[in-house]
C-alpha cells in the first residue's frame, strides 16, 4: 500500500516565501510524480504543533514532515509516544530513532552568495536584511560575510533586521525601506533573508537598479536583471527525498546536516541571472564551492557556539 | 390677538412614565410666562417638545395660530424659537464667538463671516449691556458669564420666542437682576418669553402669567397679578409650604472648627484665599454668603480634604487637621473618618456617580463603613439602610436599583444629604444644598439641616441664596475676593449691609 | 438604551440572534469558497465542543484568554484602556522562566508551581507598572504607552531569548525544557476521556480568578472605589480615593493577571519559553473584555467562545483544504462585530414583535 | 561614529517616504475622533484598502483604479463603524477591534481565493504610481546640496507623498477655519451643545467618518501600490495603531499629530542607521534591542516633555439626546 504522509507547517504557513513554501513544493512534486497524496496542516503555536502531530500520528500516518525548528520539542515528545510513526524534522534536531532531523548548512550557501556579491559589487559595500535577529538568520549573515571577505577583506557588510515579532516576516514595506536605506549608504548588492518582507527588498533593488540575492527557493525569476542569484535551501528536496525513501522503504532516522556537498544548499544559476554572472564571478563561486565540498574551506557555523569570524 | 405659543393636548411618555398628560395652555405675544412645578413635573419635557427635541405622542403646538410640526432643533430655530437649557449648551474649549456662530456660521469659510459676527456680537453686548468678551474661551468664564453667552446666542439668532429653563439656579442675586433687565428689554421688543424657575419670588417679580404643572398635568394657569407665592406653592405641592421652619433655641457649644490664617494660592501664584479666620461651634449653623467664585468653594474643598491649603491651619475639635501634602489624594477619607461630612456644591461632578445605582450612592465615601464578613459589602445591611433612607428622606421614586442619574436633581440632592446626615458627623460642610430643587424639597432639606443643628452638629453652609441663608443661619460670614469681609448674627440680617460686604466693602 | 425588552430577550434572544448572524455571514463566505457551510459548521462544533479532546483544547485556550481578558477588564473598570496585555504576558513568561531556570532543579513541584506563578505575576506587573506610573504621575496616555511597551517587550524578549536562553547548540528560539516538576497537573490524569490534552489546573485557577475578580469588583470596597474611579474621577477623589495610587495599583494587578496568562501556556503545555509564545492572546484579551462587558460570566463565555474558535477553526482548516486557517480570524472578527458592537441590531425589531404579540 | 556615518540625508528622505502611511491614517483618525467617534479600526481599514487597491490595480493594470477601489472599501468600513457608533449607539472600541480582526482574516481568505499565492497579490509591475521627477532634475542632479534637495528630498516621490504632506495644513484649515470644522469640533466636545445650536450631530459624524474612510484608504494604497508593489497578508504591521498613537501623542491636533508621525518615521530611520554601528559610550547595540529605539524615545518624550493629553470630551460616547 501507499504510505500515508503528512506535512506540518509552522506559524509562517505554507506560503511564507521561505522554508514552509519550499517544503510544500517538495511534497507537491512527490505527489505529482507518484500520485501519492499527503495531508497538510499548519500549526500556529507550539501547543498546536504537539496537538496536530499527535492527531496525525493517531491517524496512523507513516511519515510526518515537521517544518521549522519551532516544532522541535513537539516532535521529540510525540515521536516517543508513537514509535511506529516516522518523523522528519526540518531545521531542528530532535532525539528519537524514528526521527530524521534535517538541518542545513545555510552558512555554506550563504558563503557562495557572499562571494558572488563581493565580486559583483563595485562599492564593496554589501547589504544583508534579515527577518528577526535569531540564530538561524545570523547563520545566513555570517556565512555571507565570510564569503564576501574571502573575496575582499575590506568588504563592508551592512546588516539590518526587519523587526522582532512575527510581523517582521510580512512587512515588505519595511523590507524595501531597509534596502533603500542601505543603497543610499552605498550598498549595491543586498541579500534578503526575511520571508515576505524580503519581497520588498528584491523589489526595491529592481527599482533602484541594484542587485539582490534571494533565498530559500530560486527567486531569480522574480526580477530578472537585478537578481544576482539565490541562495537555495533545498527543503523541497529534503521533503521529497524523505517521502521517496519512505515509499521505497529506504528511510532511516538520525541527524542529517545538509550542506553543499549533500545538495542541501546551493546557489542558483539560470537563464534569469545568466547575464549578471560574469565568467569571473562564476569561476570564483564555483571555486569556492569546490573548496567547501572538498573540505578545503571551512565555513564557520555560529550555531555551534563559535563567534563569527567576519 | 393670536397667542404666540399655544399647546393643545400635549402628551408624552417615556416608557411607563407619563411626563406630560394632555397639557394645554397659551402664551400671549410679548408676555413673560412663568412655568412652575415640582422636580419631575414635566416642565423640561414640555419645553423640549417645543424645541423639537422630543416628539409629542399626541397633541399639537400652534405658533401665532398656525399649527407647526417641530421635528428638530434646527426647525425650532428656523421658527424663531430659542432655548437656554438648564445645563449650559456651550462648547467649553471654544471662544464665545465660536459658540455663538455654531449653527449660524453664514458660510463655509469661517473667516469671511467672523469679523462681521464679532461686530454684531459687540453691538448686542452694548445694546443689552451684557458684559462678555467675544474672544474669551468658555471655560475661563464664570457661571454668570456663561449664562450671558447663552442669552447672547439667542439674541444673535434673533429668537422671537425664548425659553429659559431654570436660568437663575446658578446665578447670584445681582446676576439674576441683570438677567431680568434683559428679559424686560426683550419684552419691550415684543418677544415672548417662557421662564421656568423654582424661585417663586422671581415669578412674582417678572412674569405676566403663570402655569403650574404637577405630575405632568397643568394644575393651574393664572395671571401673576392675581396670585401670590403662597397660592402658587400650594398649587405646586398640593399643600401649604411652611416659610418659617421651627428651630430650637440657639445654644452654641464647644468650638468644633477653628480656622486660623488659612490661605490658598493657585499654581500661577494667584491668591484664592487669604487670612481666613473663624470659629464654628457645635449646634450652630454658620452661613458663608457671597457672590459665587469668591473663594467659598475653595474653602469648602480645603476643609473637606479635597484640596490642600498653602498656609494656615484648621483645628478640628482642638487638634489641627492633618493637611499633608503627600497624602493629598486620600485626605477626604481621613477627614470623613474624623467626623466631617461634606455635601459638595456640584453634586453631579463630585457628589454622586451617575452610573451607580441609588443604593450604591447611599454609601459613597463611606464604602469602608458598610463592610461585613470577609471585609466584603454586607448587602443585606446596605439594602435595609438604603430603604430606610429613601423612606425617611422621601426620595422619589424610592427605587434603590435605579441609576441615580435618572433621578431628578432634587432627589439626587436628597440622597446626598441623607447619606451625609446618616454618617452622624460632628461637622457638616454644606455647599449650595438647594440649587435647582423645588420648594417642597427645599423645605424637606432645610428641615433636615435644622434638625441636625438641634442635635449639636456644627454646620458650615455656603449659599448664594440670601433667602436660604436667612432661613438657616445662626451667624453669617460674608466672603469677597478670597477674604472674609464681615460677620453678623442672624438677628442683624440686613440685605443691604450683606450686599455691601459681598461687594468688598470692609468691616465698617 | 432603548431597552424596553424583557430580561430574557436581552440576555438570551439578542445574543443568540447576533451569534447566528455572524455565523450566517461566515457560512456565506464558506459557501463562496466552494465548501459546504453546514458541514463546515458541524466540523467546527464537533471539534470544539462535542469531542471531549477538542473540548479540552477549547478550555485550555480559554484558560489563557480568561487571564488576559481579566487583565484588560480590571484596568477598564478603572477607565484605563490597557492595550499592553500582550507585552505583559510576554514578560510574565520571562518571569516564570527565570524562576524555573533558577529553581526547577532544587524545588519540589508543590513549591515550584507557586514560585513560577509568582514570577509570572511579578514580571507582568512590573511591565505594567511603568505605563501605570506614567499615567498617574505624568498624565502620559496609557493607550500610547502600553502600545509602545508591547513593541519594547517584543524587542527585549527577542534579545533575552536569543542571547541568554537558547541552550547552546539548539536551533529553536526557546529556553530549555523545564524539569518535570514544573509541569502543571493535567485534568486528563483524572479524566482519561480528555486524552492527551494540555488542559490543566490553570483552568480552575482561571475560574478562581474570575470569581475573585467578580467578588472584588462588585462586593468589596476596593472594587467599588475602582469602579468609581473609572466612572467619575472627581467623585472618586471626593470619596477618598487616591486616584494616582488607584491607577498604579490597578495596572499592577492588570499586569499580574496578564502575566499569569503565561502560566497556562508554558507550565501547562510547552514547558519552555519560546519566541512569540503569546501569539496574540493579549489582543484577544481586549476583545474578550469588551465582548464580556467586564463581567466575570461574560468574560468566561467570551473566552470559551474564542477558545472554541481557535480549536474548531484549526480542525476546520485541517479537513477543508479550501478553508485556510485564517478563516478563524475572520469568524472571530465577525462574532465580535455582531455580538459585541452591533449588540442592539435586532432590539428594535424584537421589541416591535413582542409588542405586536401583546396587542 | 562620525556625523557622516549617520547619513543624515538618507534619514531625512527616509522619514519623508515613510511618513505617508502614518500621516494619512492619523489624519483619518483625527477627523473621526474630533467628531467624537473613537477610531481604533484604522488598522483594518488600511489593510482592506491595501488589499483592494493592490488587487484592482493588478487586475486592471491601472493604479488609479486601485486607489479608487481602495477608497471604496475603506469608506464602506468607515461607514459601517459610523452606523454602529452613530445610529446603533454600539460600542465604538469593539466595532474598531472587530473590523481590525475581521479584515486581517478576510483579506487573506479573499486574496488566497483569487490569487492562490498565500494571501499575496501578484506583483503590480507597471501598475504602480510613477515617481514624480521635478522639472530640471537632470540639470541640478550633480549640484552638491541643491541637487539632493531637488531630486531626492523634494522630487522623486509619488503624488501620494505630496498629498500626505499637503494634508496637514489642509486638515488644520478645515478643522479650524471652516464651518464644517467648527461643527465637527463641537460634536466631539459637546454634542448636546451642537445639537441645541441646530447642528445635526449625526450628519456631522457621518461626514467625519466618510472623510476618515477616504483618507485612511490612501494609507493602504500607499503601502501596497507605492511602497511594496503588491499586497501581503497583515502588511499593515501595526501602522494603524502607530497612527493612533501619533494622534494621541499630538493631542488630537493636526500639526502635533504630524510631528508625531514624523517622529516615528525619523526614529525608525535613525534606528536603521544605528544598527550594527559602534556608538560612543554604549558600544554596539544588539540588533534586537535597537528595534525598540523609536518606541522608547516615544515613551520618554511623552513622559518628559508632553503635558497631559486631553481627548475630545465626548469621544467614544454615543450621542443620545436626553442626558
Ligand atoms: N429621557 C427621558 N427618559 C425617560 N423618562 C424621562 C425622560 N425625560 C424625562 N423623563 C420623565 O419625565 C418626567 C418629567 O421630567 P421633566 O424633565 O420634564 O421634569 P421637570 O419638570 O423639568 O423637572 P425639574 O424641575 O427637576 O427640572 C420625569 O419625572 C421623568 O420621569
Ligand atoms: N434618560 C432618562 N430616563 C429617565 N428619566 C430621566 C432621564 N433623563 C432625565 N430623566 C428625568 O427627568 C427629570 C428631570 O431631569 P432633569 O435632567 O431636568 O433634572 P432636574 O430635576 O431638572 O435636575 P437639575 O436641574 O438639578 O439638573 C428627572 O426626574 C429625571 O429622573
Ligand atoms: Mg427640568
Ligand atoms: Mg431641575
Amino acid at each position: 500500500a501507499n504510505p500515508k504522509l503528512g506535512v506540518v507547517y509552522d506559524a509562517g504557513g505554507k506560503f511564507d516565501k521561505s522554508f514552509n513554501q519550499s517544503a510544500f513544493e517538495g511534497a507537491s512534486r512527490f505527489k505529482k510524480e507518484t500520485g501519492i497524496n499527503f495531508i497538510e496542516v499548519q500549526a500556529s503555536s507550539d501547543t498546536q504543533a504537539e496537538q496536530v502531530l499527535r492527531g496525525l500520528a493517531r491517524k496512523k500516518l507513516d511519515m510526518i514532515a515537521s517544518i521549522g525548528f519551532a516544532q522541535t520539542q513537539a516532535v521529540q515528545k510525540v515521536a516517543k509516544e508513537f514509535p511506529n510513526v516516522r518523523f522528519v524534522l526540518i531545521d531542528g534536531v530532535a532525539q528519537g530513532n524514528n526521527v530524521n532531523s534535517i538541518t542545513f548548512k545555510e552558512e555554506e550557501g550563504s558563503y557562495l552568495a557572499g562571494v558572488a556579491a563581493a565580486m559583483a559589487s563595485k562599492s564593496k559595500k554589501l547589504g544583508f536584511i534579515g527577518g528577526i535577529d535569531i540564530p538561524l538568520i545570523r547563520t545566513f549573515a555570517c556565512g555571507y560575510a565570510q564569503g564576501a571577505k574571502s573575496v575582499d577583506k575590506k568588504s563592508e557588510i551592512v546588516q539590518n533586521m526587519v523587526g522582532t515579532t512575527a510581523a517582521a516576516w510580512n512587512d515588505p514595506a519595511k523590507g524595501g525601506e531597509l534596502a533603500r536605506s542601505q543603497f543610499e549608504r552605498g550598498v549595491d548588492v543586498v541579500f534578503a533573508v526575511a520571508g515576505g518582507s524580503g519581497m520588498g527588498t528584491l523589489q526595491m533593488a529592481k527599482e533602484k537598479g541594484k542587485l539582490a540575492i534571494g533565498v530559500d527557493s530560486n527567486q531569480n525569476h522574480l526580477y530578472p536583471g537585478t537578481m544576482l542569484t539565490s541562495m537555495v535551501k533545498r527543503v523541497d528536496n529534503a521533503v521529497y527525498d524523505s517521502f521517496m525513501q519512505m515509499k521505497n522503504g529506504t528511510w532511516k532516522g538520525g541527524v542529517t546536516a545538509k550542506g553543499l556537498k549533500e545538495g542541501g544548499v546551493d546557489w542558483a544559476l539560470d537563464a534569469n541571472n545568466r547575464k549578471l554572472i560574469t565568467p569571473e564571478i562564476e569561476k570564483r563561486v564555483l571555486g569556492a564551492r569546490k573548496d567547501i565540498i572538498d573540505g578545503k574551506t571551512k565555513v564557520i557555523d555560529i550555531r555551534s557556539g563559535a563567534a563569527c569570524p567576519a | 390677538m393670536q397667542p404666540a405659543v399655544e399647546f393643545r393636548g400635549i402628551s408624552k411618555h417615556f416608557g411607563a412614565v407619563k411626563a406630560n398628560t394632555d397639557v394645554s395652555f397659551a402664551i400671549a405675544k410679548g408676555a413673560i410666562h412663568g412655568l412652575v412645578g415640582e422636580n419631575g413635573a414635566g416642565k423640561s419635557t414640555l419645553m423640549s417638545i417645543l424645541y423639537g427635541y422630543y416628539h409629542a405622542d399626541g397633541g399639537t403646538i400652534l405658533l401665532d395660530g398656525r399649527e407647526c410640526q417641530i421635528r428638530s432643533s434646527q426647525e425650532a430655530i428656523r421658527l424663531g424659537i430659542g432655548m437656554v437649557h438648564q445645563h449650559f449648551m456651550l462648547v467649553d474649549n471654544m471662544t464665545v464667538l465660536d459658540n455663538v456662530m455654531l449653527g449660524t456660521e453664514g458660510g463655509f469659510r469661517l473667516a469671511s463671516h467672523r469679523a462681521e459676527a464679532e461686530k454684531k456680537l459687540r453691538e448686542i453686548c452694548d445694546r443689552y449691556r451684557l458684559d462678555v468678551d467675544p474672544l474669551a474661551t468658555i471655560h475661563d468664564l464664570s457661571v454668570g458669564a456663561q449664562q450671558r453667552v447663552e442669552i447672547l446666542k439667542q439674541i444673535y439668532r434673533s429668537a422671537n420666542i425664548l425659553i429659559l429653563d431654570e436660568p437663575t439656579a446658578v446665578l447670584t442675586a445681582q446676576e439674576t437682576e441683570s438677567l431680568f433687565e434683559i428679559l424686560r428689554l426683550f419684552k419691550e421688543q415684543g418677544k415672548t418669553i417662557i421662564l421656568i424657575t423654582h424661585k417663586l419670588q422671581e415669578i412674582m417679580d417678572i412674569t405676566d402669567t403663570v402655569t403650574v404643572m404637577r405630575g405632568g398635568r397643568v394644575v393651574g394657569a393664572v395671571e401673576t397679578a392675581q396670585t401670590s407665592k403662597e397660592a402658587l406653592a400650594n398649587m405646586m405641592v398640593g399643600r401649604p409650604i411652611e416659610n418659617n421652619l421651627p428651630r430650637g433655641p440657639y445654644k452654641p457649644g464647644a468650638p468644633v472648627l477653628e480656622v486660623k490664617g488659612l490661605a490658598l494660592k493657585d499654581k500661577a501664584g494667584v491668591s484664592l484665599l487669604e487670612d481666613i479666620d473663624f470659629t464654628l461651634r457645635a449646634g450652630e449653623i454658620v452661613a458663608i454668603a457671597g457672590v459665587s467664585g469668591n473663594g467659598q468653594s475653595e474653602l469648602m474643598e480645603i476643609l473637606s480634604g479635597m484640596r490642600l491649603p498653602t498656609a494656615g491651619q484648621a483645628d478640628f475639635e482642638g487638634s489641627p487637621l492633618p493637611f499633608k501634602r503627600h497624602d493629598a489624594d486620600g485626605l477626604p477619607r481621613v477627614f470623613r473618618n474624623l467626623g466631617i461630612a461634606h455635601v459638595p456644591e456640584d453634586r453631579l461632578r463630585d457628589g454622586v456617580v451617575k452610573n451607580f445605582s441609588v443604593m450604591d450612592n447611599t454609601f459613597f465615601g463611606y464604602q469602608d463603613h458598610v463592610k461585613g464578613r470577609w471585609g466584603l459589602f454586607d448587602f443585606k445591611h446596605i439594602a435595609e439602610r438604603c430603604a430606610g433612607l429613601l423612606r425617611e428622606f422621601d426620595v422619589r421614586p424610592p427605587n434603590p436599583d435605579l441609576r441615580i442619574g435618572l433621578l431628578s436633581g432634587g432627589n439626587q440632592q436628597k440622597v446626598v444629604i441623607a447619606r451625609e446626615v446618616l454618617a452622624k458627623p460632628k461637622l457638616m460642610l454644606v455647599g449650595q444644598p438647594t440649587r435647582g430643587v423645588d420648594i417642597g424639597t427645599i423645605e424637606a432639606i432645610h428641615t433636615q439641616l435644622l434638625a441636625l443643628r438641634d442635635v449639636g452638629v456644627a454646620i458650615l453652609l455656603v449659599s448664594v441664596e440670601l433667602e436660604e441663608v436667612r432661613a438657616l443661619a445662626d451667624r453669617i460670614l460674608v466672603m469677597c475676593g478670597g477674604r472674609i469681609t464681615g460677620e453678623l448674627p442672624i438677628n442683624e440680617f440686613d440685605t443691604t449691609r450683606i450686599g455691601l460686604l459681598m461687594g468688598g466693602m470692609h468691616k465698617s | 438604551m432603548n431597552n424596553d425588552l424583557p430580561r430574557w430577550a436581552t440576555a438570551i434572544a439578542l445574543p443568540v440572534l447576533n451569534l447566528l448572524s455572524a455565523l450566517l455571514v461566515t457560512a456565506l463566505v464558506i459557501h463562496l469558497l466552494g465548501e459546504d457551510p453546514v458541514e463546515s459548521m458541524q466540523i467546527l462544533v464537533n471539534s470544539a465542543v462535542v469531542n471531549p479532546e477538542g473540548l479540552a483544547y477549547t478550555l485550555f485556550y480559554a484558560s489563557t484568554f480568561v487571564f488576559t481578558g481579566l487583565a484588560v477588564s480590571v484596568a477598564m473598570q478603572a477607565g484605563l484602556f490597557n492595550i499592553g496585555a500582550e507585552g505583559q504576558m510576554y514578560l510574565g513568561g520571562l518571569g516564570l522562566t527565570v524562576a524555573m531556570l533558577a529553581f526547577d532543579a532544587s524545588l519540589p513541584w508543590y513549591l515550584l508551581i507557586p514560585v513560577g506563578m509568582a514570577g509570572a505575576a511579578l514580571f507582568g506587573a512590573l511591565w505594567a507598572f511603568v505605563p501605570g506610573y506614567l499615567q498617574a504621575k505624568r498624565g502620559s496616555h496609557i493607550v500610547v504607552t502600553t502600545i509602545m511597551f508591547n513593541f519594547i517587550a517584543a524587542s527585549l524578549m527577542n534579545f533575552v531569548i536569543v542571547k541568554y536562553l537558547i541552550p547552546p547548540g539548539e536551533q529553536n528560539t526557546a529556553s530549555r525544557v523545564f524539569a518535570p516538576g514544573a509541569e502543571l497537573p493535567r485534568l486528563s490524569d483524572w479524566l482519561p476521556v480528555l486524552g492527551d490534552t494540555p488542559l490543566n489546573i490553570s483552568f480552575f485557577l482561571a475560574i478562581i480568578a474570575l470569581a475573585v475578580y467578580g467578588v472584588m469588583v462588585t462586593r468589596s470596597s476596593w472594587g467599588y472605589k475602582l469602579r468609581a474611579t473609572g466612572l467619575n474621577q472627581h467623585a472618586a477623589h471626593y470619596a477618598g480615593v487616591k486616584i494616582s495610587a488607584m491607577i498604579i495599583v490597578t495596572m499592577l494587578i492588570s499586569g499580574a493577571l496578564a502575566g499569569l496568562g503565561a502560566v497556562n501556556s508554558i507550565m501547562g503545555s510547552t514547558h519552555y519559553l519560546s519566541l512569540n509564545f503569546v501569539g496574540g492572546a493579549g489582543f484577544i484579551g481586549i476583545a474578550i473584555a469588551l465582548m464580556g462587558r467586564q463581567h466575570p460570566v461574560g468574560i468566561f463565555l467570551s473566552a470559551v467562545l474564542f477558545g472554541a474558535l481557535t480549536q474548531g477553526g484549526f480542525d476546520l482548516s485541517l479537513e477543508k483544504p479550501n478553508i485556510p486557517p485564517e478563516m478563524v480570524i475572520l469568524i472571530q472578527g465577525l462574532i465580535i462585530l455582531f455580538c459585541g458592537a452591533m449588540e442592539n441590531l435586532y432590539a428594535p425589531a424584537l421589541a416591535k414583535l413582542l409588542k405586536g404579540k401583546q396587542a | 561614529m562620525s556625523f557622516e556615518d549617520l547619513h543624515l540625508g538618507s534619514i531625512v528622505v527616509s522619514t519623508v517616504r515613510n511618513s505617508p502611511v502614518l500621516l494619512f491614517a492619523a489624519m483619518a483618525g483625527l477627523f473621526a475622533e474630533r467628531s467624537g467617534v473613537v477610531d481604533i479600526g484604522l488598522e483594518g481599514k488600511i489593510l482592506a484598502s491595501a488589499f483592494v487597491s493592490a488587487a484592482v490595480a493588478f487586475t486592471t493594470q491601472n493604479p488609479w483604479y486601485g486607489i479608487l477601489a481602495g477608497i471604496g472599501v475603506s469608506v464602506v468600513l468607515a461607514l459601517l463603524q459610523g452606523a454602529i457608533a452613530i445610529t446603533q449607539k454600539g460600542n465604538q472600541l469593539v466595532a474598531g477591534i472587530a473590523i481590525n480582526i475581521a479584515m486581517s482574516g478576510l483579506t487573506f481568505v479573499v486574496a488566497q481565493y483569487f490569487f492562490q499565492q498565500g494571501g499575496r497579490t501578484p506583483d503590480l509591475g507597471e501598475a504602480r504610481l510613477p515617481e514624480i521627477v521635478l522639472p530640471g532634475s537632470a540639470a541640478v542632479a550633480d549640484v552638491p546640496v541643491l541637487g539632493w534637495i531637488w531630486t531626492q528630498l523634494l522630487g522623486g516621490h509619488t503624488i501620494l507623498v505630496y498629498l500626505a504632506f499637503a494634508l496637514v495644513p489642509l486638515v488644520h484649515w478645515v478643522l479650524y477655519h471652516t464651518r464644517f470644522g467648527l461643527r465637527l469640533r463641537a460634536c466631539g466636545e459637546n454634542p448636546h451643545a451642537a445639537d441645541a445650536a441646530g447642528v445635526s450631530v449625526e450628519r456631522t459624524r457621518y461626514a467625519a467618518m466618510l472623510i476618515a474612510g477616504i483618507l485612511c484608504s490612501f494609507s493602504g494604497a500607499y503601502l501596497a501600490i507605492v511602497q511594496s508593489g503588491f499586497f501581503l497578508r497583515d502588511m499593515s504591521a501595526g501602522a494603524g495603531y502607530l497612527a493612533l498613537t501619533a494622534m494621541v501623542f499630538g493631542n488630537w491636533r493636526p500639526f502635533y499629530t504630524f510631528l508625531g508621525c514624523l517622529m516615528f518615521g525619523f526614529f525608525g530611520a535613525v534606528q536603521i542607521q544605528l544598527e550594527g554601528v559602534d556608538l560612543p559610550v554604549v558600544g554596539r547595540i544588539p540588533g534586537a534591542l535597537i528595534q525598540m529605539v523609536p518606541y522608547v524615545v516615544t515613551v520618554i518624550v511623552l513622559a518628559g516633555l508632553m503635558a497631559k493629553s486631553v481627548a475630545p470630551k465626548a469621544i467614544g460616547m454615543p450621542f443620545v439626546k436626553s442626558r
